[in-house]
C-alpha cells in the first residue's frame, strides 16, 4: 500500500484487495468456505489469498453452511475474525439457524461479555444468467433480526472499505455483494478515510422525487435519473449502503425536499425492505409527503428462471414507470 | 479467554495448519485409496470373480450387456452435446457426468419402474435409464425452467441444486412405501462434498430410526468442485453408515457390472424390510465441476490420466469385445446411434422457446394467492401499457 | 361428530379435535414432530392421538427439525398429508432451509406436477413467561418468501376450522398457533361451514379508527377497543387471520371508513407485518389516510427474559398510547 | 405416483408400524443394553480393574476422591434446591440433573483450567466443576436473563438451548486451539437427543477434518423429553464416531471414576494432537425433562427404579465406606455444608432483582444501532410519560 493510492479496479477485485489488507494487518482475521482456497471461490474474490497467507488462514471448509458458521462462531470466542463466505445467496439457509439463534444473540445473552465479530459475505441477486438459488436477494429475512448489521456496497470504492469496516466491527455482519457488479469497475482509494459504515449517500442530487436503493440496483437508479433527467425530471439517487441499520434520516432529509420516494430492491416487495421504508418514512414525513411511498422489487413468486429474470427484476422501465406513478399524484 | 502465543508451543498437526504445495497439486492421493472397491470387471476388461456380488449378475445376458454399453455411450454422447451446447450459448450452465457413466447406469438399472429416484444435478445417466427424455433435462440449463420433467412420470424426482437436501425427501418418500406396504424402494443420490451436510446425517439418522427402504448412493468422484475429498473426511466415506447401523459399502463406480451388482444387493435389502444401505462408488469427475468451472486452478492432469485408464465404456467395451458378446455392426449401429441423438438433443434445444412471460406467477401456489392474482394482473397492465405505446 | 355440533373448549383442545378429525377422515394425514405421540406434545396439543391412530400415523420423530420437514416433504411427494409440530418457534430454524428452498419452491420448480399439502405447525409468541427461544414470533421471517401460506387463528372456533382448511390445502402452510391462547376457552361449531382461509374477519365494529392484529394479539385489541370506547372512541377491530396473502380489501374498507390504522402484532416491528401493511394500506388508501400508519410490536432487540417481557410485549397502554397517536394527527 | 394399497402387502418391520402397547412402558429394553461401557466402581461400589483407563485414576488421593462425593453430594442439592424454587415460584422452569452427576463432577473434573466448556442446558455440574457460582445459574431460569455468567470468566460457554448449536462452536474453539498452537482442549456436551441434529454430524465431520483438539461428551440419559434413544439411533451412540474417522467409547456415567478418567484419556488424545473423541456417558435422567414436564405420561417407575440402585453419589459411598477413605466426620460436613449451600441460593435467588426495563436494549449490539437507540428514546419518553400522570 504505496504512495499510488488511488487505484480503478473491478468490485471483486477491491473485496479482494481488502480481505488482503485485513489477513495482513492483524493475525486473526480469517477466510472461511467452499472453495475460497486453491480455487480463489466461484468469483475469484478470495483468489491468491490461500497462497500467500496459507491454509491456516484461508480455509476451504466441508460442504456444510451450519458447520461454517457454526465453527465461526466458535473461532470468534477464541478471538478469531472470521470473514466466512457462503458461495450464493440461496446457499445461506443450512446456516440460517446459526446465523439467527446463534451469531445474532450471544453478544446480549452473554450481556455484552462476549463479541462475535464474524463478516458473513454472500454474494447475492440477480442478473447472471444463472440457474436455481444463484440469484436471490434474502437480505429481509435478516434485517428483521435483531443483533445482525446487514450492508452491501455498490460500487468498488465502497466495497474495500465497507469490508474493512465490518471486518473491524465487533458485531456480526451480513456482507451482501451485488454479484452481478463484481466486474464493473472503480475508483478505490485505499487511504481515504471513509464516513460511518452505516450511512446512506447521495449520489446524485435533485428535487422532483428521490430514489433510494442499495447494492446491484444503485447503478440502475443511476440510469433512471439519467433517463429522467432526459425528460426533464430532476431525481435525487440515495445509495443506502446499509439495510440494518436504515438510514432513516437520510432519506427522511431527502423526501422532505422532494416530497416523493420511490424505493427499489431486487427483492420480492412483500415484506421487503421497501415496505420497512414505506411505513417508517411515512411516518416521519406525513404532511411532506405528495405521492405514497412506492416501490419497485421482485414479485411474490419464486426467482423465476433465467429467461424470464429481465421481466422480474426492476428494470429501467418499470421504475420509471413508479415514478410516473409517484409524479402523477 | 485463553490465547497462548503462537510461539509458546509446537503446533499439533492438523489439516488446517499444514503447508501448501504450490499451486497445483501432483498425482494427490485419496485417504482412503488402500480401502479397495468392490469390482467385477476390472480396467482391461476382465470379469473378476466375487463370491458376494457375482449372484446380481450371472443370468445378465449379452443383450443387457450391450444394454448397458449402449446407455453409457449414449449418455456420454448427451453429455458431450450439452457441453458444447453451453460453449455455443444455447445453454447457460451444464454439469458434466463424464466419467461417472458407469456409477450412473449400473445403479440407474437395477432400479424397478416402481422404485424411485431422488437425484442430485449430474444424474443424466439414471435420468436415461428411468426414461427421461434428455431434452427435458435441458430445460433449466438453458434457463426456461427450474425443473422440466414430471417426477411422476418415471418416478424420477427433479434435481435438487441446494446440496443433500433430496436425502430427506428420499428419506421420507421410502417411509411413506412402507407405511403403504409396499416393497418398492428409494435410491438418493448425492455427492463426496454433500456427504457433509447436515441434511444427509438427518437422513441416515430416520431411515435407521423408520428402517426405511432406501439407498443412499453416495457417487465419490473425488472433487467437490475444487476440494479434494479429504476435505470432507478423514475416512473413507462407505464407513459412515456403520454409525449409524446401517451398512456400507464401496463399489467400484467406474465399473458399471459392479455398480449393477451393488446396487441390485442394497435395492433388495431394502425392498425385503432390511432398511437402508449406504453405497460408495468410487468414481472420478473427470471433466470440469461445471463449464463455469476451470480445474486447472485446482488438479493437475496427472490424477485425469490416471483416472482414463480406468474409463467405465472402455472396459465394458474390451469385455464385449474379448467375450464376443458384440460385434462390428453393433458398435457402428451404436455410433450412427448417438449421432442421431446429438442431432436431435441440438435441435431441440435450439427450438425450445423462452418460456412466456406471465409463467413467473403460475404454480406459486397450487390453490391461488391473492398478492400473486394482484401482481399478475399488474403485471399484465404494465406490459400492455407499451403495446398502446406500440412499443 | 354427532347432534352436539357447538362446545366450548379450550384453542389448543380445538387444535386437538381438528387434528382428530383429519386423521379420521383421511387415511394419508399424518401427525409428525417430537414427543408428538404418547406424551402428546409439550402443550398437549396432540393428545390420546397416537393412542387412537397408532405410531404409524402419529409419530414421534428423531430430534432434527430439518429431518422432519425434509421428510414431511418425501412423505407428501408419496401422496401424504403430514401436519408437522415444531415445539417451540425458536426452533423452527434448523428448518428453515428445507421450508424456504424445498417446501416452499417444490411446486413451482415442478411446473405444477408435485403438490406439498404440508401443515407446519408452530406454537409461538411470548407472554407465558419461558426461556429464550420460546416466545417469538417469527412470521415474517416465512411470509417473504413465496409458496408458502401462512396463518394464525386468535380463537378456539378459527383455530378448529383453519386447521381443518391448512390440512385440506394443496399448499404448504405454516399454521402459527398463539401459544399464550391455548388455554382460552371459546365455541367451536363443528358443523359450521366455515368462510376462506384467508379472508380477515371484522371482530368490532367502530368508526374512529382501525385495529388490525391476528393470533395472540387479537384478545389485546379487542380489550383495547372495551378501553377507548369507555373514553368514547370507537374501535375498529380487524383479526387478519392470515399473514401471506394478506387480506388487504378488508384492511382496506376498514380504513376507508375510520381513515386512521394502528398494526399490532408481537413480532419486531422493524421489517414486521406491520411494514407491509403500512406500506399497502397508505398506498391505496393515500386520500383516506389522516395520520399515518402506526405499528405497535416488538422491539429491534432479542426476545427478553421471562421478567421483562411485560415491557417488550404490546400491552394494553401502549396500543392506547398508539391510538392517540394517531388520534392526534 | 405407486402408492399400493395397504392390503395388498404384508407391511414391512418397522420402528414406524409396531404396535403400542399401551400407555405406559415398562422395563423398556434399550437396543444397545448389551454393549458394556467402561466401568471402574460397581453399583456396590466395589472396584473393578480395566486395563486400559485404570491409568488414569491410579494416582488419586483420598482426598481427591472425598473431593468428587462432596462435588456430586452439592451439585444433588444445589439442583433440589432449584427444582424446589421452581415449586415456590421462585424459578419459572428448572431443568434437573439428578441422576447425571457422575458423568458430569468426572469429566468436569477431569478438565484443566485452560481447557473450554460448552455445555446444554442441564450441566449443573459441569459448572460447579468450573468454579461457576450456582447462583449465576439460576438467572435464566428465573427469567431474569438470558445467561448470567462471563463465560470467559471459567472457560464456560453460556448455557445453550437450541439442541446441538454448540457442538459446532466447540469444535471452531477447538480449531482456534490449535491455530494458536496451545495445548488445551475442548469439551462439548450434548445428549442422546441431541445426536440426531445436523450440527452435531457437522461437528463431527469438522473436527475430524481439522484434527480438532475436540471431546463430544454426549450424556444418554435414554430419554429426550418422551423419547426412548429407539427414536434417535438403532445402534449404540458411541459407535457414531467410527463413521467420521475418530473414536467413540461408552462408559459408565453413573461411576465417577470410569467418567474421570475415560474422559481423560480423551482429553489427553485432543491435546497430543490426535484429534477429536466422542465418549458416551451411559446414564440415566432420574428426574422429569424440566419442571414443566411430567414423564408419568410415557415411562413406568420400573425404570427408575432400577437406575436407582445404579446411584452415582451411593456407590462413590460404599467405596469410600469400604476402604476407609472417609469418616462419619466427612459424611456429617457435608451434609452441613450442604445444607448451607441450599440456604445460600435459596437466599440469593429471593434476592434477586428483576432487570432494568432498559436491560431491553443493551447489548444488542456492541457497537450500537441507530434503530436500537431510536426505540430506547422512545420507550424512556413513553415511561417517562407514565411518571408524568403519576401512575
Ligand atoms: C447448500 C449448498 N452449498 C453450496 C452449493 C454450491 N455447490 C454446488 S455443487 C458443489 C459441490 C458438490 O460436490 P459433491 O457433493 O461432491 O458433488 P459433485 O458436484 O462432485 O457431483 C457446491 C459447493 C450448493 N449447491 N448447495
Ligand atoms: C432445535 C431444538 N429443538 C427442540 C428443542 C426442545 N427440546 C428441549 S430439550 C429437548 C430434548 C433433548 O434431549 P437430549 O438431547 O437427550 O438432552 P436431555 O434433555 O436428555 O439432557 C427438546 C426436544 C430444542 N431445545 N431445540
Ligand atoms: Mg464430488
Ligand atoms: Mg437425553
Amino acid at each position: 500500500m504505496a504512495a499510488e493510492t488511488t487505484k480503478n479496479m473491478a468490485l471483486a477485485k477491491a473485496i479482494n484487495e481488502s480481505l488482503r489488507h485485513a489477513l495482513d494487518a492483524d493475525p486473526k482475521v480469517l477466510i472461511m468456505g467452499e472453495d475460497v482456497g486453491k480455487l480463489g471461490g466461484v468469483f475469484r474474490v478470495t483468489d491468491g489469498l490461500q497462497k500467500d497467507f496459507g491454509e491456516s488462514r484461508v480455509i476451504d471448509t466441508p460442504l456444510a453452511e451450519s458447520g461454517i458458521v457454526g465453527t465461526a462462531i466458535g473461532l470468534a470466542l477464541r478471538g478469531y475474525r472470521p470473514v466466512v463466505e457462503i458461495q450464493f445467496d440461496g446457499f445461506v439457509f443450512p446456516a440460517y439457524d446459526q446465523i439467527v439463534t446463534q451469531l445474532a444473540k450471544m453478544h446480549a445473552r452473554s450481556l455484552g461479555k462476549v463479541k462475535l465479530p464474524v463478516v458473513v459475505r454472500i454474494p447475492y441477486g440477480g442478473g447472471i444468467g444463472a440457474v436455481e438459488h444463484h440469484s436471490e436477494s434474502p437480505e429481509s429475512l435478516f434485517a428483521h433480526v435483531a443483533g445482525l448489521k446487514i450492508v452491501s456496497p455498490s460500487n468498488a470504492g465502497d466495497a474495500y472499505w465497507m469490508m474493512q469496516q465490518a471486518i473491524q466491527s465487533d458485531d456480526p455482519v451480513i456482507f451482501f455483494e451485488p454479484k452481478r457488479r463484481y466486474w464493473d469497475k472503480g475508483e478505490v482509494n485505499t487511504e481515504a478515510i471513509p464516513g460511518p459504515l452505516h450511512k446512506a449517500r447521495v449520489v446524485r442530487e435533485g428535487t422532483d422525487l428521490t430514489l433510494v436503493a442499495y447494492g446491484p440496483m444503485v447503478k440502475l437508479c443511476q440510469e433512471v435519473a439519467n433517463a429522467a433527467a432526459e425528460e426533464g425530471r430532476s431525481l435525487e439517487v440515495l445509495d443506502l449502503r446499509s439495510v440494518s441499520p436504515l438510514d432513516f434520516d437520510a432519506i427522511q432529509a431527502s423526501v422532505e425536499k422532494t416530497r416523493r420516494l420511490v424505493v427499489v430492491h431486487e427483492a420480492p416487495v412483500f415484506f421487503g425492505s421497501g415496505a420497512e421504508i414505506a411505513a417508517r418514512i411515512t411516518e416521519r414525513c406525513f404532511y411532506h409527503l405528495e405521492a405514497p411511498v412506492l416501490r419497485v422489487g421482485g414479485y411474490h413468486a419464486p426467482y423465476p428462471p433465467a429467461r424470464l429474470e429481465d421481466e422480474y427484476l426492476p428494470g429501467l422501465d418499470r421504475v420509471l414507470d413508479a415514478v410516473d406513478r409517484a409524479l402523477a399524484y | 479467554m485463553t490465547v497462548e502465543s503462537t510461539a509458546a508451543r509446537k503446533p499439533r498437526r492438523s489439516a488446517g495448519t499444514k503447508s501448501t504445495a504450490g499451486k497445483r497439486t501432483t498425482a494427490r492421493k485419496s485417504p482412503d485409496a488402500e480401502h479397495e472397491p468392490v469390482q467385477l470387471l476390472t480396467p482391461e476388461g476382465e470379469r473378476v470373480k466375487n463370491a458376494e456380488y457375482d449372484k446380481y449378475v450371472d443370468d445378465i445376458t449379452p443383450e443387457e450387456l450391450r444394454g448397458l454399453y449402449r446407455d453409457m455411450v449414449l449418455t456420454r454422447r448427451f453429455d458431450a452435446e450439452a457441453t458444447s451446447l453451453q460453449r455455443q450459448g444455447e445453454l447457460g450452465l451444464w454439469a458434466s457426468l463424464l466419467g461417472q457413466e458407469a456409477a450412473q447406469i449400473g445403479s440407474g438399472r437395477a432400479l424397478r419402474d416402481d422404485d424411485y429416484v431422488f437425484p442430485t444435478y449430474r444424474e443424466h445417466g439414471v435420468a436415461w435409464c428411468r426414461g427421461v427424455d434428455p431434452t427435458n433435462l435441458l430445460g433449466m440449463f438453458r434457463g426456461v425452467n427450474n425443473g422440466g420433467w414430471d417426477p411422476n412420470g418415471n418416478n424420477f424426482h427433479l434435481y435438487t441444486i441446494v446440496i443433500g437436501s433430496q436425502t430427506l425427501h428420499a428419506t421420507g418418500y421410502a417411509m411413506g412405501i412402507t407405511k403403504d406396504g409396499a416393497d418398492s424402494a428409494v435410491i438418493a443420490y448425492f455427492g463426496d462434498g454433500a456427504s457433509s451436510q447436515g441434511d444427509v446425517a438427518e437422513s441416515f439418522t430416520f431411515s435407521a430410526v423408520y428402517n426405511a427402504p432406501v439407498v443412499f448412493f453416495c457417487q465419490n468422484n473425488q472433487w467437490a468442485i475444487s476440494e479434494p475429498t479429504e476435505k470432507q473426511t478423514r475416512v473413507p466415506l462407505y464407513q459412515r453408515a456403520q454409525g449409524y447401523g446401517f451398512p456400507g459399502v464401496r463399489v467400484d463406480g467406474n465399473d458399471v457390472l459392479a455398480s449393477l451388482a451393488v446396487t441390485k444387493w442394497a435395492l433388495e435389502r431394502a425392498r425385503s424390510g432390511e432398511g437402508p444401505t449406504l453405497v460408495e462408488a468410487y468414481t472420478y469427475r473427470m471433466g470440469a465441476h461445471t463449464t463455469s468451472d476451470d480445474p486447472s486452478r485446482y488438479r493437475g492432469d496427472e490424477e485425469r490420466l490416471a483416472w482414463e485408464a480406468k474409463d467405465p465404456i472402455l472396459r465394458l467395451r474390451r469385455f464385449l469385445e474379448a467375450s464376443n458378446h458384440a460385434d462390428e455392426g453393433f458398435f457402428a449401429e451404436l455410433e450412427a446411434e448417438s449421432e442421431a441423438l446429438g442431432k436431435r438433443v441440438r435441435e431441440a434445444v435450439r427450438a425450445m422457446p423462452d418460456p412466456d412471460h406471465f409463467a413467473i406467477f403460475e404454480n406459486v401456489y397450487a390453490d391461488g394467492h391473492a398478492l400473486v392474482d394482484e401482481e399478475r394482473a399488474q403485471f399484465a397492465a404494465y406490459q400492455a401499457s407499451f403495446a398502446d405505446e406500440g412499443v
